[in-house]
């Protein structure tokens, strides 16, 4: 007689329930067209990340970058070509190419380049490669080259298409090891403090406190800065060591805010009545935990971390414009979008107003210095927004409308 | 509970907030190396003597952002080797007994956070980037410098947070009531924009633009009546106390003292440029100081609102659907008073608590800006004392991060309160 | 006390029938003649109600074709189970449908002559999108917006709601007062202003009701007591003042301090010139909002001074502005409208009264979170009347509360009832309830109503076959032990319901022309409507 | 079907559960909500325990203490208890009722006494549920089992149906995993699933399906007693009716001993032998099922009964309507609790809270209205579920 009408008639067989889950996310996900545009993006940032080291560069007169007395610049592995040139005045400067060291490579010697331009009335043309010669003046449509090229006159010159390229596998490591070690790190500790509660959860969330009143430009500047006075390796060039550091920089301010997160989460969920009965029938508070209470506690962090993956791109970016590129990175510049665009910021300024000040030169504005790095950086965080966003849409039910 | 009751609790509750940031603070210091430690103290030439401090590069008159651009070629920061036979000397040890740092560890947090809580912050070191930038900066303690720096800061937030909630709250609840219209579609471009442009790249373009656009009208933002147009810089007005980047050729940004003295204003009642210079009855100066702090403010606000205008929207969307706004309907409220009195209400108070939750990230932002506007406030002054060439100054970068902290745990504070009075379940629940 | 009880509960005794019996069998029920005769006037008829929720999933069809009537002073009660669309009647009814993603889609709704759903065809289009079940709803926000402001005109001054959970439905950052007041201020504004201007306090002319009332308070009677605040109220020419005099009085104190504080009520009577600008101000735009809201209805009938609308709405908001930016100008708006609040809060309080809330002045001052759910819902009733409405939809309004505090609201409603002549259309799942209050019976299902009846009808004579699955698994407190007949199968879901009659996979007498199209409603005398094809001459299956 | 003779699955015994209320400055402890007050009772094989009240009387806490989701602030809880030391702790617990008064003033009390209350705590330790180490009560949580009121909460939203119901075998390690597919169809079958069911998530289920799942996944270790915490209170009448059926059928098959808790008396007629009445954490009255409902003795009950809407339009009866709300449990009334809103209060009321006296047979109610206790040995025999709650009244036991 219980017997309903649903046992009357069995359902048709259905694929595996998550695979049906996540038809019916993509369904939804489908709908957000802004959400597609962004996952889009990503997708093609990633795919240029996997396959940037095989990426055939151009422009192969254009150096990647040069540098005076930076540590050595094939430390970043896949730079081959180092051209080095001895100048009279400020000794040698090591430029490194594409593959091998153009026959015309341009005279990169010291001062010309960076130090005195504006005084003298010296054209920016002496320090790009002659075949890719511009006016200064005239800030129109440049040739390829024009674009490729930095003019640095604090920093060396560097080849910006080439700098995004191999940028973007390094920006892609950063972000996403950074927010997910600190995504980690913060599940766990908010997951313990809610569930288990009591003294262990207030001491833990003070903490918690503690680290989120602090800034967290300020706290990265404090810890690396701090890092960096106390290894004198990380000072020198040692790639591994310095991107460690950086990493651990990072995380040691991020799990915070996914601590409170979780926090709060676990707290609801953790009055949800399947908890009770998982008690009642006998189930340990580590299986409650790992089976129940965590599982239904990533959704936020999941967001939150989407979030997150492209603003680390935007912080380093803020950090090397506070001049922190030798404590972050091994060599100044180096090719992490962020590092990139900052630095063409702060060349940028200096030059840019230098020159509009040097009655000479007028206003020159090395706009695709700015530009491209800049737009790297606008659209990978824009596009993982966006994303970030079609997907709460996605999974959230209350937000399907 | 009481609201009083409320309050005094809150209030104690950020006692240990403040000593756990000390702490942090105290271990990050403590992790220095010894000759650092020392600098920060007391950034005297002694140390130096004694324990041969020596940047490897001199950059003494290194000021980044100078015309004349003889800039720092060093990027490493300066190494520091101390030979043994001159730090095992009598007048070091004596340097570190007066730092007490012979004393057990916890004698020293002690110290430590004593000195934090009476604002004994050290001094400004002789070899850091700040004494380049700032020689006159050389040498005095780090809370004269930061007391000094305070006004330009505290400014620049205030007027921020007041266009942050000007814009935010009202575009916030009308992309929410005007859902998927054009307004709402306006709002979501700016929040997903303001949170994907960095302020160092938003600010710079702003920067930029504005030179480009006086320029040719020689505008009053180059041509700040206090600077000797087109001539070389003359080094004592730059350099002279308090600090002033005022006459940085093209940048006009930046309120600076010799604009007060150019126009023989000398008294500041409030340490506010903008409104001293109203009291002063100087309509010019007071429109000028505005000017300068509007765009920073405007970049600031940008990049806040960003992050606040989704959750205002949301909170609105939620609340719209709630069973009360249904009962004020259904009880023949007019639309508007339902929307402004009844939902409105509730999405301030999520607007105001995600303020709070969210003010650690503004503050952070001031280095930047102000590093961009050349705005001599906390954040200037800690982003050229965390510029490693030619060197760190501790000092000053604890000092300011400690002072931004107490900054924001006070705002925290005010928040709470705020929302308490705002919602009565907080205070009587 | 406890022999009542026991008669009252005594074994099965009184108890009718169980409605298992063929419903051939023909019930002495009330002779269908008088009826009609003696049926009141209709003040709400929905005739052909359809809602749809437009969603991702597809249109599920909440309302389909829902036709009843509301009569003066009756209650009706809507019965069914979840999500056969009960609520979404009364929000229909009311335009309170949340748009998006619902939409009514047609039918119309009469109210005295007013058809409420006027224009509905041109305040959106519908597109099929083809390869789905989806339609696409292009909306003309303009006119969604007039149409809703006009309901502003009907909502709690004719049409008036009691929501299911009280304890979200007030909203938690206002007084009571403050949220009660409001209401009441827009729809009895005037009188209330009226009154406060009218306040005279004259020294000897209240002195001796003052003194009265001491006395009363003296010898404690309580009803001595309100009398005597009565004659002060009247003495003073406010009422108000009366209300409050006998809570000041009922505070107690010596004497002379209850004379202090007497004084200082009557003494807050006195308004400043520019409080009674402001009162000026507050009444003027109080009888232009009235103006605007007949209009507005009036152009709902077609009338042609329909524009007017516009127009009175358009100079309120300007009036409405310039009195604020005035005020707001004197920087005084706390202090200049202090006495309307106290008016307000006063008129309250006698409001709370009238719902039996004791107490009264403490709960006003209070905050919905400090009240329980039962006192949540007689503010939401004493909101409700404030406008003295023609109709109260009460959405499950008990439904949330327990037995006890049950019987205490029902009780209430149906004093009102009797009072105001308010009709009551009682939307539960409980056929308990409708048993006890309703006077007539929709049963709902799957967003159809598939009976219509007298409540004695319905009861004896069940004559659809889910009515009688209903009323057949209810456990009876009178007959336990007995294995509770069930209905199978669970309520189907609205985007692609059942083909004809709705109910045709759970019901036991179902014939292949179930499945065909839906059923026509037959009468089946004694003004029981049905919709069931048992009933249309075919012959009855099982 | 629960004759007397049944033994004894879960018998309570003045269990008690505060909780404290944080306030002031420093959010010490400011007072007590006494959630549960000195309940007691006995539940048999194959009987159905109704416990009925309003909202914040405490029922469900009482029925969350006896499966030890709460940890009790005092009293006792035995498991299946044998015969004789059941028989002894209603000698014990009538001897200490003689002297409870002075006890509860902390009064100094007769050795015999002290014996007594040592003999109840060694009783306690050895068999009562309340004192058990987390193994043993691991070991006994498949015995015991709860079904919970809100079927949308109590199922994990991103578990299998299959996985929710094979929980509790995992957790007990019950047979191979193939075995365990095997138990969870044929669990599912039993509750009127289709097995094709157990690969669908929560979320695609009406709520009366997700009430069978949740009592598939209570049925899953072969429960002895069952708390059914409001089981249907969400449901609509017609799913309920199935609900209730299928509950029925269960016990018969597994002599099942449920603790049915609900606010909704005609239910808790058609489904109980027995019901408990609760008022502000306490027991007001206790009586067989057709005794209570017949004749109802507590002003309280009457008033509850006579606020049940009968489905029947012309039972127009007189009814009795309480005023006023449920005082909060945190601040109780004084002397008995109901006196705030009792129709027939006397002066008495509010000063000495009654005592729980069996008035007749079976029948044990706490009012003034009947102050003297059923004792003439020969109209009936006493059956001794009779006995314990009237020895139960008033005692407690401080050792505890």
């Amino acid at each position: 007689m219980e017997v309903t009408s649903e046992a009357a008639t069995p359902p048709r067989r259905r694929p595996h329930p998550h695979l049906d889950q996540m038809r019916r996310t993509w369904y939804f996900f489908r709908r957000n067209t802004l959400g597609l545009v962004g996952l889009g993006i990503v997708l093609a940032i990633t795919g240029i990340a996997l396959c940037s080291a095989a990426l055939p560069i151009p422009w192969t007169s254009v150096p990647i970058w040069c540098a005076t007395d930076y540590g050595p610049a094939d430390t970043l592995s896949g730079y081959p070509g180092n051209y080095t040139q001895i100048c009279p005045t400020n000794g040698p400067i090591i430029c490194t190419y594409e593959v091998s060291p153009p026959p015309n490579a341009a005279n990169f010697c010291g001062d010309l380049w960076y130090k005195d331009i504006v005084r003298s009335n010296i054209s920016f043309a002496s320090i790009i490669p002659p075949t890719l010669s511009i006016s200064p003046v005239s800030a129109g449509p440049m040739p390829l080259g024009g674009l490729a090229t930095s003019s640095g006159s604090r920093t060396p010159i560097y080849n910006v298409a080439a700098m995004l390229a191999r940028g973007s596998d390094w920006s892609l490591l950063f972000s996403v090891s950074i927010v997910g070690l600190g995504a980690l790190v913060g599940l766990l500790v908010g997951a313990i403090a809610g569930f288990y509660g009591g003294l262990l959860d207030e001491t833990l969330m003070r903490l918690v406190d503690i680290f989120l009143s602090i800034p967290t430009i300020l706290f990265v500047i404090v810890v690396v800065a701090v890092i960096s006075v106390n290894l004198p390796s990380v000072a020198g060039g040692d790639v591994l060591v310095k991107v460690m550091a950086l990493i651990t920089g990072f995380v040691i301010v991020w799990w915070p805010f996914y601590a409170r997160i979780v926090r709060g989460q676990v707290l609801t969920v953790r009055e949800q009545k399947f908890i009770e009965a998982a008690r009642a029938s006998g189930a340990s508070k580590r299986r409650i935990l790992l089976r129940h209470i965590i599982p239904n506690s990533v959704f936020p962090v999941f967001i939150q971390f989407s979030l997150d993956v492209g603003t680390i791109p935007l912080l380093i970016g803020s950090l090397v414009f506070l001049g922190f590129g030798a404590q972050l990175f091994p060599s100044i510049p180096f090719p992490e979008w962020g590092a990139v665009s900052a630095l063409s910021v702060t060349d940028l300024q200096g030059d840019f107003l230098n020159s509009c000040y040097t009655p000479a030169i007028g206003c020159v504005i090395p706009w695709w210095q700015l530009l491209f790095p800049g737009l790297a950086l606008f659209f990978f965080a824009i596009s993982v927004n966006l994303l970030s966003d079609g997907l709460r849409d996605a999974l959230d039910p209350r937000l399907r409308r | 509970m009481q609201m009083w009751t409320y309050v005094v609790r809150r209030a104690l509750l950020i006692a240990p907030v403040l000593i756990g940031v000390v702490t942090i603070t105290f271990v990050l210091f403590a992790a220095l190396p010894i000759q650092y430690q020392l600098l920060a103290h007391f950034g005297s030439p002694t140390v130096k003597q004694h324990c041969g401090y020596q940047p490897q590069c001199s950059c003494a008159t290194l000021n980044p952002t100078s015309v004349n651009g003889n800039s720092c070629t060093c990027i490493s920061p300066p190494t520091v080797t101390i030979p043994t036979g001159i730090c095992a000397n009598p007048v070091f040890q004596e340097y570190k007994n007066r730092l007490g740092l012979n004393q057990p560890i916890e004698e020293q947090w002690l110290t430590y956070v004593y000195h934090s809580f009476t604002f004994q912050w050290g001094t400004v070191s002789n070899y850091s980037t700040v004494a380049a930038v700032y020689p006159q900066l050389k040498g005095i303690p780090v809370a004269t410098a930061i007391a000094w720096e305070l006004p330009y800061t505290v400014e620049l937030a205030l007027l921020s947070l007041l266009i942050i909630l000007v814009i935010a709250i009202p575009l916030g609840n009308a992309s929410a009531v005007y859902r998927n219209r054009p307004i709402d579609q306006f709002s979501r471009i700016m929040s997903f924009s303001g949170y994907a442009l960095p302020a160092f790249l938003l600010g710079s373009l702003v920067v930029m633009g504005v030179v480009l656009v006086m320029l040719p009208h020689t505008g009053f933002l180059v041509k700040t009546p206090w600077c000797h147009q087109g001539e070389p810089i003359d080094e004592e007005l730059t350099y002279s106390f308090p600090p002033t980047t005022a006459c940085y050729p093209g940048l006009g940004f930046g309120n600076s003292y010799p604009a007060w003295v150019a126009n023989g204003v000398q008294s500041r009642p409030t340490g506010f440029f903008t409104i001293d210079a109203a009291l002063h009855g100087n309509s010019w100066l007071a429109l000028d100081s505005f000017l300068r702090i509007l765009l920073p403010a405007l970049v600031i606000a940008y990049g806040t609102v960003a992050g606040l205008l989704r959750f205002v929207r949301n909170s609105m969307l939620e609340v719209m659907n709630l069973d009360y706004v249904r009962t004020a309907r259904s009880g023949g409220v007019p639309e508007a008073t339902v929307v402004g009195r009844h939902a409105g209400r509730n999405s301030l108070n999520v607007t105001i608590t995600v303020l709070g939750l969210t003010f650690a990230g503004f503050l952070g932002g001031f280095p930047i800006i102000e590093d961009v506007f050349h705005l001599n406030g906390i954040g200037e002054l800690l982003a050229i004392s965390a510029n490693p060439n030619p060197g760190l100054d501790f000092a000053v970068i604890f000092g300011s991060t400690i002072l931004f902290t107490f900054l924001i745990v006070t705002a925290n504070l005010i928040v709470d309160v705020l929302y308490a009075f705002l919602d009565p379940r907080v205070r009587l629940g | 006390m406890s022999a009542a009880s026991a008669t009252l509960l005594g074994g099965g005794v009184g108890i009718p029938a169980s409605p298992e019996r063929p419903a051939a069998t023909t019930e002495p029920g009330p002779p269908p003649a008088d009826r009609p005769a003696a049926a009141p006037e209709v003040v709400l008829d929905v005739r052909d109600l359809r809602t749809y929720f437009f969603t991702y999933e597809g249109v599920v069809r909440a309302l389909d074709g829902v036709t009843f009537q509301l009569r003066r002073g009756e209650t009706t009660g809507l019965v069914g189970e979840t999500g056969c669309g009960k609520s979404v009647t009364a929000f229909s009814i009311t335009r309170l449908v949340p748009d998006p993603p619902g939409r009514i889609v047609g039918g119309h709704v009469v109210l005295q002559g007013t058809d409420l759903l006027q224009g509905l065809d041109i305040e959106a289009r519908f597109r099929p999108v083809k390869g789905t079940n989806r339609v696409r709803v292009s909306r003309r926000f303009r006119r969604i917006l007039r149409a809703n402001e006009r309901m502003e005109a009907v909502r709690g001054r004719r049409i008036a709601m009691i929501f299911q959970e009280p304890t979200q439905a007030l909203n938690p950052v206002f007084s009571i007062a403050n949220q009660v007041g409001e209401i009441l201020f827009l729809h009895r504004g005037g009188e209330i202003v009226d009154e406060m201007l009218s306040a005279t306090p004259d020294a000897e002319e209240v002195s001796p009701a003052i003194e009265g009332l001491i006395r009363a308070m003296v010898d404690q009677r309580p009803d001595g007591l309100r009398r005597a605040a009565d004659d002060l109220g009247r003495a003073a020419h406010s009422s108000l003042i009366g209300t409050e005099a006998f809570y000041i009085a009922q505070a107690g104190g010596g004497a002379p301090d209850v004379r202090r504080r007497l004084a200082h009520a009557l003494a807050r009577l006195r308004l400043s010139p520019l409080q009674r600008k402001y009162l000026l101000h507050r009444r003027r735009l109080f009888e232009l909002r009235q103006r605007t809201n007949r209009a507005r209805l009036a152009e709902l009938q077609r009338d042609p001074t329909a524009a007017q609308a516009r127009r009175w709405a358009r100079r309120r908001t300007t009036v409405e502005r310039l009195t604020h930016v005035y005020f707001g100008l004197w920087g005084l708006r706390g202090w200049v409208r202090r006495p309307l609040d106290r008016a307000l809060l006063w008129r309250v309080v006698r409001l709370l009264e009238e719902v039996r809330i004791a107490d009264a002045p403490h709960v006003a001052q209070g905050y919905p979170h400090e009240l329980s759910g039962g006192m949540i819902q007689r503010v939401m009733i004493a909101m409700a009347l404030s406008g003295e409405p023609d109709i109260l939809l009460a959405d499950e309004p008990t439904t949330a509360l327990d037995v006890t505090i049950q019987a205490q609201i029902l009780e209430l409603l149906d004093a009102l009832r009797k009072r105001v002549g308010t009709a009551i259309l009682l939307i539960t799942h409980d056929l308990a309830v409708v048993a006890e209050v309703a006077d007539r019976v929709c049963v709902m299902y799957a967003g159809q109503i598939v009976e219509q009846a007298p409540v004695r009808e319905l009861f004896y004579r069940p004559l659809h076959p889910y009515t009688q699955g209903l009323l057949a698994s209810l456990p009876r407190i009178d007959q336990p032990g007995k294995s509770l007949h069930t209905i199978a199968g669970s309520v189907p879901g609205l985007i692609d319901p059942p083909t004809g009659c709705r109910f045709h996979p759970r019901c036991e007498h179902a014939m292949p022309v179930c499945r065909g199209k839906r059923p026509t409603v037959t009468d089946e005398g004694g003004d029981h409507t049905v919709a069931c094809y048992l009933y249309h001459g075919a012959p009855l299956g099982g | 079907m629960a004759t007397s003779e049944a033994p004894i699955v879960i018998s309570a015994w003045n269990v008690r559960k505060f909780f404290p209320i944080h306030g002031g400055l420093f959010s010490s402890k400011i007072g007590d909500v006494r959630a549960v007050d000195r309940v007691s009772f006995d539940v048999r094989e194959g009987e159905t325990v109704g416990l009925v009240g309003e909202s914040g009387c405490g029922k469900t806490t009482a029925g969350r203490l006896l499966l030890r989701l709460i940890e009790p602030s005092s009293g006792q809880a035995y498991y299946r208890p044998p015969p004789e030391v059941h028989a002894r702790l209603n000698q014990l617990y009538a001897y200490i009722r003689t002297f409870t008064a002075t006890a509860d003033q902390g009064g100094t009390l007769p050795p015999e006494a002290r014996a007594a209350f040592t003999e109840l705590d060694q009783l306690a330790n050895r068999y009562s549920l309340f004192r058990m180490g987390p193994r043993a009560m691991r070991e006994l949580r498949g015995k015991l089992q709860i079904v919970f009121q809100d079927p949308f909460s109590s199922l994990s939203p991103r578990m299998l149906v299959r996985d929710i119901i094979a929980e509790p075998l995992e957790i007990h390690g019950v047979g191979t995993r193939a075995e365990r597919r095997r138990r969870v169809s044929e669990l599912l079958r039993e509750v009127g699933l289709n097995p094709e069911h157990e690969w669908r998530f929560p979320h695609e289920f009406s709520g009366g399906q997700r009430q069978r799942i949740g009592i598939a996944r209570a049925l899953a270790l072969r429960p002895e007693f069952i708390v059914l915490d409001e089981p249907t209170s969400a449901l609509d009448v017609s799913v309920q009716a199935q609900i209730l059926n299928i509950l029925r059928r269960l016990q018969a098959e597994q002599r099942l001993a449920y603790l049915f808790i609900s606010h909704h008396l005609s239910v808790v007629r058609a489904m109980s032998q027995r019901v408990v009445v609760m008022y502000l954490g306490r027991v007001v009255e206790q009586a067989p099922t057709e005794a209570l409902f017949q004749r109802p003795l507590h002003p309280y009950t009457q008033a509850l009964l006579s606020a049940i809407p009968i489905p029947d339009p012309d039972l127009k009866r007189e009814r009795i309507v309480l005023q006023g709300d449920v005082p909060s449990p945190a601040a109780p009334p004084p002397g008995c609790h109901f006196h705030t809103r009792c129709p027939a209060v006397m002066p008495v009321c509010s000063k000495v809270s009654p005592p729980l006296l069996e008035v007749r047979p079976g029948h044990v109610v706490a009012c003034h209205l009947y102050p003297t206790p059923y004792t003439s040995a020969a109209l009936e025999p006493i059956t001794d579920q009779a006995l314990p709650s009237s020895a139960r009244a008033e005692a407690d036991a401080p050792a505890s």
